[in-house]
């Protein structure tokens, strides 16, 4: 310790500073997400071979036509990259959303209720911690096929326990608290001490471990995706084209480096945004990340 | 501790029923075995045998029971891809599973540990500042691309490594690393947040006063308590080390039980499928058990509950 | 690595009870051990794109095929260029129509020292032409009722009719011993299967590795490597990479995009031969909107196969033309030309024919099955979008594949490649109702397809052929699109390897300089 | 010294001025200053503040939270949260060394082993997962270089010392498995492990009960006669300094407003906020009016303190010279001073 | 002729399983709290006595034994019934900030009880306006939140949301221990104050002695889930006759510097309730323990008019 001078160490990365970076990520791809059509320069699936996979225009062989290059198929990268990011934002806030619908759900009625629904729903939640999510999904799209709502009913079932634990031991924890005690005493009702004391202060929680299952979600597409198990092409999610981008590193590697690049700034634009959330939230960080 | 190790170990067959009637109804989604497993050109008898064995032809709920009693016995059946045993199947690839699962989650938890150490000793440090942004970067990145970089930067460009398929110890590299970074990022960041929470203890300061350099204070005392959050985040994530190595054994070609389960989703090999998930929760209960047992190790508040 | 087996050894204790201890326990405790002692010979790496679910013999896939005729090999076989060539049997002749006698290889050791024998290969094809057994392979010698012996060397062939393919059928029809047959059953030759051919087995890791060792008695003369390790390697990206690492030294199936990648080594080179594989997407004729031959039509016109060709496949294969059959095979028929690209009447076409343009039309494909197979499927998907066909591409596994096929509902449309090795016969089978793969009939086409077949005529089974593809080229039950080559990697140190038509492996003259 | 006083903030140090250090004085601390940076800002959570121990004295300190009591502690002891504080000035003094500009590893030869330090809560001040022999030992082994063997020997010493009843079973005994009493016990054993000449104690007893409050008060009253060792006790409770200390000093928001002996204190107080702590406590064997005198108000927030005297808000006697200068801490009597500028009027309430 | 109690408290038990062992929280009390009186509770941590304040507001349920308020059983009531009692009972927390709901401004925090009492949104806000002032707050409060406040004006805001619905009775658990000294006398004062102007009935417990020894009429010592003694204050502080009473007083720090302390009647501390000593529970750490102490576990006798205690030595102790 240096008994002479304070330096007032301020974290660079201050929750302010990670929340506003990273939501203005997350402002951004959303916007970008919601006004494709208007941005995107080529329809995503125009195809047309005689063009394919010509480098991004700070490339030697680009050109100004197609700024980041176009894919195997001749098809602008630019555009399809605009374009996934509605597929990527869409299946990870819905199937985020499905989640914890599912979940709070189920963590409330366990936590509120106890006794044989805590035992059931509980022990639910437990096996299926034992059972990798992504083994499920793989499991469950093989069974149900790759579209956009199946994608997001499995990534949501996949992963509801989480929020089924968080809301379970926030529900136990809030129930114990004098506040919820006072409530009682006044001759409050379950319905009002669950809507007016208990969800409130779940929510920035929620919101906290929902903003980090976004950015899981959009990573477990991509996942899927690569594993062949995404939305069928030519359908452009980020997942789709790093995965086939993937396969052409060596002739091509803009095609899956600047998906993979889209995918790291939006997730990590998303983490960010809910590491400062989750700071501000709670300060002392009780809550791990993921 | 014993008793509580008995006492969870009776939940196991809870969990494994569960994770059992998932796998069997969404296998049962998926359509018929007999169909896949028999050449178009095979005969009506051909398929009537085969519906049998596999008891298709009984009532679903029947069929669920069959298997659980199979189950019980440790019998799934034949695979059907292989023609052998489909717990041996499942068994014979575990080696390589455990391997490259083991030694990622070593590699992740000792630089993890470390990373996270040096972010908390230096607190909003440079060397924090750098190290907990890549670790939030790490995060946040698709871990098979990683993978696939890592070929192409270390196999291909700089031929240092292997590209893939199991052999020596220089094959396990790249995908160990691949492996780790399903979990190093957290274990960094949550090693800093325990142990910068644990640095603010009373008994460290306490711990101080007697005289013990900060140091040792910090490795004899804040480390070893902040050890407890990490080890409960490897119990809940351990799972998804498993579901990291279907990945990273996809791209490195590596023979274990990921890859295995992989293959055997997509030819409907409901034999090796069911042995696999059972087996994998199997390891993932286990595991837990083993962090639960290493917790009350640590903290002996644990033990008595 | 100590660790892996103290690793391992928590599961050493449930696995003895199983009594696949042997086995498994073989398995993992050789598991990343340094390779055994006899590496210290040649070992030649081979990075295979598809391995197959088993070592069953007879699951008519060119994957397994591969892999077993390393070990087993048949009458007659094959060269890389698909013609028939004495195998174990030195020459035929044909007694009668329908009987046609073999005379057997003198001196050929099984590799458990036992010689082969006439009663090896009519106990082996005798097994085979049994309904009973559900042989994959059956079709291919489905005319042939019975093999008798005549001496130790000397094999009969009965047909039921004329079999002007029998060799060719013959060569996919690999051999056993009969006593090691009777000894392990089915089951035992499908694990450990033992031949006479140039390699010995050694070892399987299902979805990792294929070890064998040279037969140093091996008739056609020892191979000149002591040991072949056949890898399994799906992305083709690691499967190149792994060539260019050094790490094999012959790839399958190269990419066409990833081409300059082993161009750009100066340890690899390519070697590549047009294959007799006809790439077509077959319709569901049964339903909408495929139900209508304008659709299938239109269809034709919508897709720009020249510049598929030129882009996807840089001007490799052949454009087929408007038929089935590849411009090398036996009955294709010069006089048909491809239908041009014409989007405009494409589309006029469809509207003409009332298709709906908003239906989902999924093509259904396979991964690394056919050259390039998933870009030409996007790439025709794309073509459709062009016109405003709501076309998606939809990957599918190899098992859900067989499932699709076999309850005959891969979907609107589906990829797949039919090789011919030389003979309509043998492509044209799967348009005819027998085949139990095409929903598409024909009276026509199925009374052609058995005249050509039943008689030694070339000139009428020529005709019959080329009629047959008239009526595939109206009709069309598919779109025909591209004949494909075959396309591998080598080190450029092997040689005696050489491309092959029918993607077998054909190692046993295979050296590493 | 006479130079510091001359500043625009008054010192404290005036009162110390007549008891100038003498061989007796065991720790004097001079115009010490402790600032905080937080999040809302900086501030001082003590302000130049000076006073000394002798050998062999029990000084109390009494104050509220929020006076800095705990903070001159952790000051002395060098233990402030580095990320968050430091001494921004003065000297601390111990047996004649100044440990401010102390180096990291001279301050740990001197922690534990010259001056040692129990806390208000031996649960959190006691590493749970380790035992008490272990945590025992760790400080004897650093200081003392004992052995193993002679470690636990010792232990069970000092064990026997703080009175623990089954002294070989408790060593292997873990925190949590003791009671609070008994783990008190077993920090003032930790803390005396090494025989400190200073002892600071910060608030010993807060969060024991009551019977048990009393028994340590007691032990730790009978140790410092046995081992004759300075203490320096810290309590927000008036009654327990009044059966301990020898001298009081009442900090409030982060300054010494009344330093007296103990009974002087209790029987003149010279501040008036001394005396309205006194006042608004409930006696046991008196009647109490009906109302009790309380104090009102609040204490200031560290960041909004006022200008003038810190206590005036809440006095009765704040005049316009306390909302102008904070007043110095001036000798009234022999070793009582008080800051406060309208002492008379205080004493004679 | 005396009036009936406003609570009558009969065996009342509560024993909780923790971890496969029974916590004898609360042990077969029984007392009676007067129309108007303050009746404190003291005792140390885990002597029951938050558990008995839990227990009369029913915030607890009651393993056995009876609650009756104002004459009424209440201890098996229905919800509903209930509703109309809790009305008229109410409890000061001992940390006012964890009673607050955080999200809850001042205003909505007083006037919850009434709105789920059913009042009108603009009787709310009158009566909001009313009690601020009277709990020594400004009435613009009541747009702020709690943790804009120290803790004695939290405290004063819980003391605002208990008056409320106008109660008969109010359970005080610990209301000034987690306040500074300074700032206990203030709260202290407004309690009392308070019970005057509106006769409020107490029930207060705390662990201070000379807290208890103001605002208490009458005191009733627990230990280990038992009341040991109980009497008016004036006796119970004169003439303790519980060797735990007596401990307790005499570990109490005096005012005055240099007085030599009484010798204490108890030693250790206090035991676990999930291993309640057998016969007397106090008699592991009683000086004055005998035999009979160690196996008959003494009754609350009646030692003087309106004073009891549980021991069985209480004639024979030394004064």
């Amino acid at each position: 310790m240096s008994a002479t001078t304070l330096r007032p160490r301020r974290a660079l990365f201050g929750k302010g500073f990670k929340m506003t970076l990273g939501g203005g990520i997350v402002l951004g791809a959303v916007l970008v997400a919601i006004f494709a059509p208007l941005i995107a320069p080529y329809d995503p699936y125009q195809q047309s071979l005689s063009i394919r996979m010509k480098p991004p225009a700070w490339m030697a062989g680009g050109s100004a036509a197609h700024w980041l290059g176009t894919d195997a198929y001749g098809r602008d990268l630019l555009s399809r990259l605009i374009y996934g990011s509605r597929l990527s934002i869409l299946v990870g806030v819905t199937s985020m959303l499905f989640s914890c619908l599912l979940g709070s759900a189920a963590g409330l009625i366990a936590g509120y209720k106890g006794g044989r629904w805590e035992q059931v729903i509980m022990r639910f939640a437990d096996a299926q911690m034992a059972f990798p999510d992504i083994l499920l999904a793989i499991l469950m799209v093989a069974a149900l096929g790759g579209s956009a709502v199946n994608l997001i009913f499995v990534l949501g079932v996949s992963r509801w326990m989480i929020y089924a634990r968080v809301v379970f031991n926030l529900t136990r924890a809030l129930r114990q608290r004098p506040f919820v005690e006072a409530a009682t005493l006044y001759g409050a009702s379950d319905r009002y001490v669950i809507w007016r004391h208990l969800l409130p202060q779940m929510v920035p929680v929620l919101t906290v471990v929902s903003t980090l299952q976004v950015a899981q979600m959009v990573l477990q597409e991509t996942a899927l995706s690569y594993l062949g198990l995404g939305l069928p092409a030519p359908t452009a999610t980020w997942g789709n084209i790093l995965s086939e981008g993937s396969s052409r590193l060596f002739v091509a590697p803009w095609i899956a480096n600047l998906a993979g690049l889209a995918i790291i700034i939006l997730v990590w634009g998303i983490n960010m945004f809910g590491n400062g959330l989750r700071e501000h939230v709670d300060p002392k960080s009780r809550l791990a990340p993921r | 501790m014993l008793a509580y190790a008995a006492r969870r170990l009776m939940l196991l067959p809870i969990s494994l029923f569960l994770v059992a009637l998932v796998t069997f109804v969404v296998l049962r989604l998926t359509g018929n075995p007999v169909d896949i497993f028999l050449d178009v050109t095979s005969t009506p008898e051909q398929v009537a045998a085969l519906t049998e064995k596999l008891h298709l032809d009984e009532p679903i709920p029947i069929q669920f029971l069959i298997f659980l009693r199979d189950l019980a016995q440790g019998d799934f059946g034949l695979s059907l891809q292989f023609n052998e045993p489909a717990l041996s199947t499942v068994f014979q690839r575990l080696g390589g599973t455990l391997q490259l699962a083991g030694t990622g989650l070593l590699l992740a938890i000792v630089l993890g540990v470390i990373l996270g150490l040096v972010c908390a000793v230096w607190r909003d440090r440079l060397a924090d500042l750098a190290i907990s942004s890549v670790a939030v970067a790490g995060q946040s990145m698709p871990s098979f691309w990683l993978g696939i970089l890592l070929i192409q930067l270390f196999a291909l460009k700089l031929g240092w490594l292997p590209t893939s398929g199991a052999g020596g110890w220089r094959h396990m590299i790249l995908p160990a690393v691949t492996l780790a970074t399903f979990l190093l990022p957290n274990i960094v960041l949550i090693t800093r947040a325990s142990v910068l929470e644990m640095s603010g203890e009373q008994f460290v300061i306490a711990a101080r006063a007697k005289g013990l350099s900060r140091l040792r204070v910090l490795l004899t005392h804040v480390l070893p308590v902040s050890l407890n959050p990490l080890l409960s985040f490897l119990g809940i994530q351990i799972g998804t080390l498993m579901g990291g190595s279907i990945i990273t054994e996809t791209i490195f070609a590596w023979p274990g039980v990921g890859r295995l389960m992989l293959t055997s989703i997509s030819n409907r090999d409901v034999p090796v499928v069911e042995a696999g998930v059972l087996v994998i929760a199997v390891g993932i209960v286990l595991t837990n058990l083993a962090v639960d047992l290493l917790q009350m190790l640590i903290d002996p508040r644990i033990r008595r509950h | 690595m100590p660790t892996d087996r103290s690793k391992t050894a928590p599961f050493g204790l449930t696995r003895r009870g199983l009594g696949q201890a042997a086995l498994a326990g073989g398995a993992v405790a050789g598991f990343g051990l340094p390779q055994p002692a006899c590496a210290a010979g040649k070992t030649l790496v081979v990075g295979a794109s598809v391995f197959p679910d088993s070592l069953r013999p007879g699951i008519s896939s060119f994957a397994s095929s591969s892999l077993i005729s390393q070990t087993n090999e048949a009458l007659y076989s094959r060269d890389n260029a698909g013609q028939a060539v004495p195998g174990l049997a030195e020459s035929h002749t044909q007694l009668d129509e329908v009987t046609t006698q073999f005379k057997l290889r003198q001196g050929v050791k099984f590799h458990d020292g036992s010689e082969f024998t006439a009663e090896d290969a009519a106990y082996t094809i005798n097994y085979v032409i049994n309904p009973a057994n559900g042989y994959g392979s059956l079709a291919r010698i489905a005319p042939v009722t019975q093999a008798t012996v005549v001496d130790k060397y000397t094999l009969n062939l009965t047909a039921r009719a004329v079999f002007p393919t029998i060799l060719q059928g013959l060569s996919n029809i690999q051999l056993q011993s009969k006593a090691y047959f009777e000894r392990v059953g089915f089951d035992g030759i499908s694990t450990r299967p033992m031949g006479t051919g140039p390699f010995v087995f050694q070892r399987w890791v299902p979805g990792d590795r294929y070890e064998l060792t040279a037969n140093k008695d091996y008739w056609g003369g020892a191979p000149k490597v002591d040991r072949i390790v056949i890898r399994e390697i799906p992305d083709p990206g690691t499967r190149i990479a792994s060539l260019v690492a050094g790490e094999t030294h012959i790839i399958e199936e190269v990419p066409i995009d990833l081409i300059p990648q082993v161009e750009s080594s100066s340890a690899a080179k390519l070697d590549e031969i047009v294959s007799s594989v006809g790439l077509i997407l077959t319709y569901d004729v049964r339903v909408p909107p495929f139900n209508n031959p304008k659709v299938r039509e239109a269809f034709d016109y919508a897709i720009d196969k020249e510049a598929i060709r030129r882009e996807l496949l840089k001007g490799r294969g052949e454009l087929l033309q408007g038929q089935l059959l590849t411009s090398n095979t036996f009955g294709f028929n010069p006089a048909l030309k491809p239908r041009p690209f014409d989007p405009d009447r494409a589309k006029a076409m469809l509207r003409e024919a009332g298709f709906n343009f908003r239906t989902p039309i999924p093509i259904a494909t396979q991964s690394g099955k056919y050259v390039s197979d998933v870009d030409i499927s996007n790439a025709v998907a794309g073509m459709l979008s062009n016109i405003g066909v709501n076309a998606t591409v939809n990957v599918v596994e190899g098992g859900v594949w067989t499932q699709m096929q076999r309850a005959q509902r891969a979907g609107p449309i589906y990829m797949i490649g039919w090789y011919s090795l030389g003979d309509a016969d043998f492509a044209t089978v799967w348009f005819t109702e027998g085949s139990r793969r095409s929903v598409w009939k024909n009276d026509e086409y199925e009374r052609l397809f058995v005249e050509a077949r039943s008689t030694n005529d070339q000139a009428a089974r020529e005709q019959a052929y080329h009629r047959m593809m008239e009526i595939l080229h109206a009709e069309n039950p598919a779109m025909f699109l591209f004949g494909l080559p075959s396309l591998y990697a080598v080190n450029r140190k092997v040689t005696g390897f050489g491309a092959a038509s029918d993607k077998i492996l054909r190692l046993a003259a295979a050296d590493i300089a | 010294m006479a130079e510091d006083i001359a500043t625009s903030h008054a010192s404290q140090e005036l009162a110390l001025a007549e008891a100038p250090m003498d061989a007796r004085t065991l720790l004097s601390v001079r115009d010490l200053t402790v600032e905080f940076q937080t999040g809302q800002g900086r501030f001082e959570a003590v302000h130049r503040i000076g006073f000394d121990v002798a050998k062999g004295q029990v000084l109390g300190v009494v104050g509220e939270s929020g006076s800095g009591k705990s903070v001159t502690a952790l000051a002395l002891m060098r233990l402030l949260p580095d990320h968050a504080a430091r001494i921004s000035g003065g000297r601390v003094v111990f047996d004649g060394s100044d440990i401010v500009p102390m180096r990291e590893a001279e301050m740990c030869r001197i922690r534990g082993r010259r001056i040692g330090m129990i806390f208000q809560d031996p649960t959190t001040s006691l590493n749970p997962i380790f035992t008490i022999g272990h945590q025992l030992r760790e400080g004897l082994r650093a200081h003392l270089g004992l052995g193993r063997t002679a470690a636990n020997r010792r232990a069970e010493e000092l064990l026997s010392l703080v009175r623990l009843p089954s002294v070989r079973a408790a060593l292997d005994k873990y925190p949590h498995e003791l009671s609070g009493g008994m783990r008190q016990r077993v920090m003032i054993a930790m803390a005396l492990a090494c025989e400190p000449q200073l002892l600071i104690a910060d608030e010993p007893t807060t969060a024991l009960d009551v019977t048990t409050q009393a028994q340590i008060l007691e032990l730790l009253r009978d140790l410092q006669q046995q081992m004759g060792m300075a203490i320096m006790l810290i309590t927000h409770d008036l009654g327990v300094v009044a059966e301990f200390a020898d001298a009081v000093q009442v900090m409030y928001a982060g300054r010494i407003v009344e330093r007296a002996p103990v009974s002087r204190l209790f029987a003149n107080p010279a501040h008036p906020y001394t005396q309205g702590l006194l006042h608004s406590m409930p006696a046991l064997d008196e009647e109490d009016p009906a109302v009790l005198p309380a104090i009102p108000g609040m204490v200031a927030s560290p960041f909004a303190m006022p200008d003038g005297c810190p206590f005036h808000p809440r006095c009765a006697l704040a005049s316009d010279v306390c909302r102008a200068a904070v007043p110095p801490l001036n000798p009234i009597a022999p070793a009582h001073s008080a800051a406060c500028w309208h002492v008379e009027a205080v004493m004679a309430a | 002729m005396e009036q009936t109690p406003l609570l009558r408290i009969r065996e009342l038990t509560r024993h909780f399983a923790v971890g496969g062992r029974v916590v004898k929280a609360v042990d077969g009390i029984s007392f009676d709290v007067r129309r108007g009186e303050t009746l404190a509770l003291v005792g140390e941590s885990g002597c029951g006595k938050t558990t008995t304040g839990r227990l009369l507001v029913r915030l607890a349920e009651p393993d056995g034994g009876s609650i009756a308020f104002d004459g009424t059983e209440i201890t098996a009531a229905k919800a509903d019934t209930l509703r109309a009692y809790r009305r008229r009972m109410q409890l000061i927390f001992q940390d006012p900030g964890s009673s607050f709901n955080p999200r809850m401004t001042v205003g909505a925090l007083v006037s919850e009880p009434m709105h789920l009492a059913g009042l009108k949104r603009a009787e709310q806000a009158a009566r909001v306006a009313e009690l601020l002032p009277l709990v020594g707050l400004s009435a613009d409060y009541a747009a702020r939140y709690p943790h804009e406040f120290s803790g004695g004006q939290r405290q004063r805001i819980g003391i605002a949301r208990a008056l409320a619905l106008r109660p008969d009775f109010i359970v005080c658990d610990e209301p000034v221990s987690a306040l500074d000294v300074s700032v206990q006398a203030q709260v202290v004062n407004l309690l009392t104050g308070l019970q005057h102007q509106f006769g409020l009935t107490y029930l207060f417990i705390s662990h201070d002695l000379r807290v208890v020894r103001h605002v208490a009429a009458r005191v009733a010592v627990m230990y280990l889930g038992r009341i040991v003694e109980l009497a008016s204050k004036q006796d119970l502080y004169r003439s303790p006759r519980h060797p735990y009473t007596r401990a307790l007083l005499s570990a109490v720090p005096s005012h005055r510097p240099g007085m030599t302390r009484r010798r204490m009647d108890a030693i250790g501390e206090i035991a676990s309730a999930d291993a309640v000593p057998s016969g007397c529970r106090f008699h592991t750490r009683c000086v004055h323990a005998q035999a009979r102490c160690r196996e008959e576990d003494p009754a609350l006798r009646e030692l003087a008019p309106g004073h009891v205690a549980a021991c069985h030595l209480a004639e024979s102790l030394p004064s």
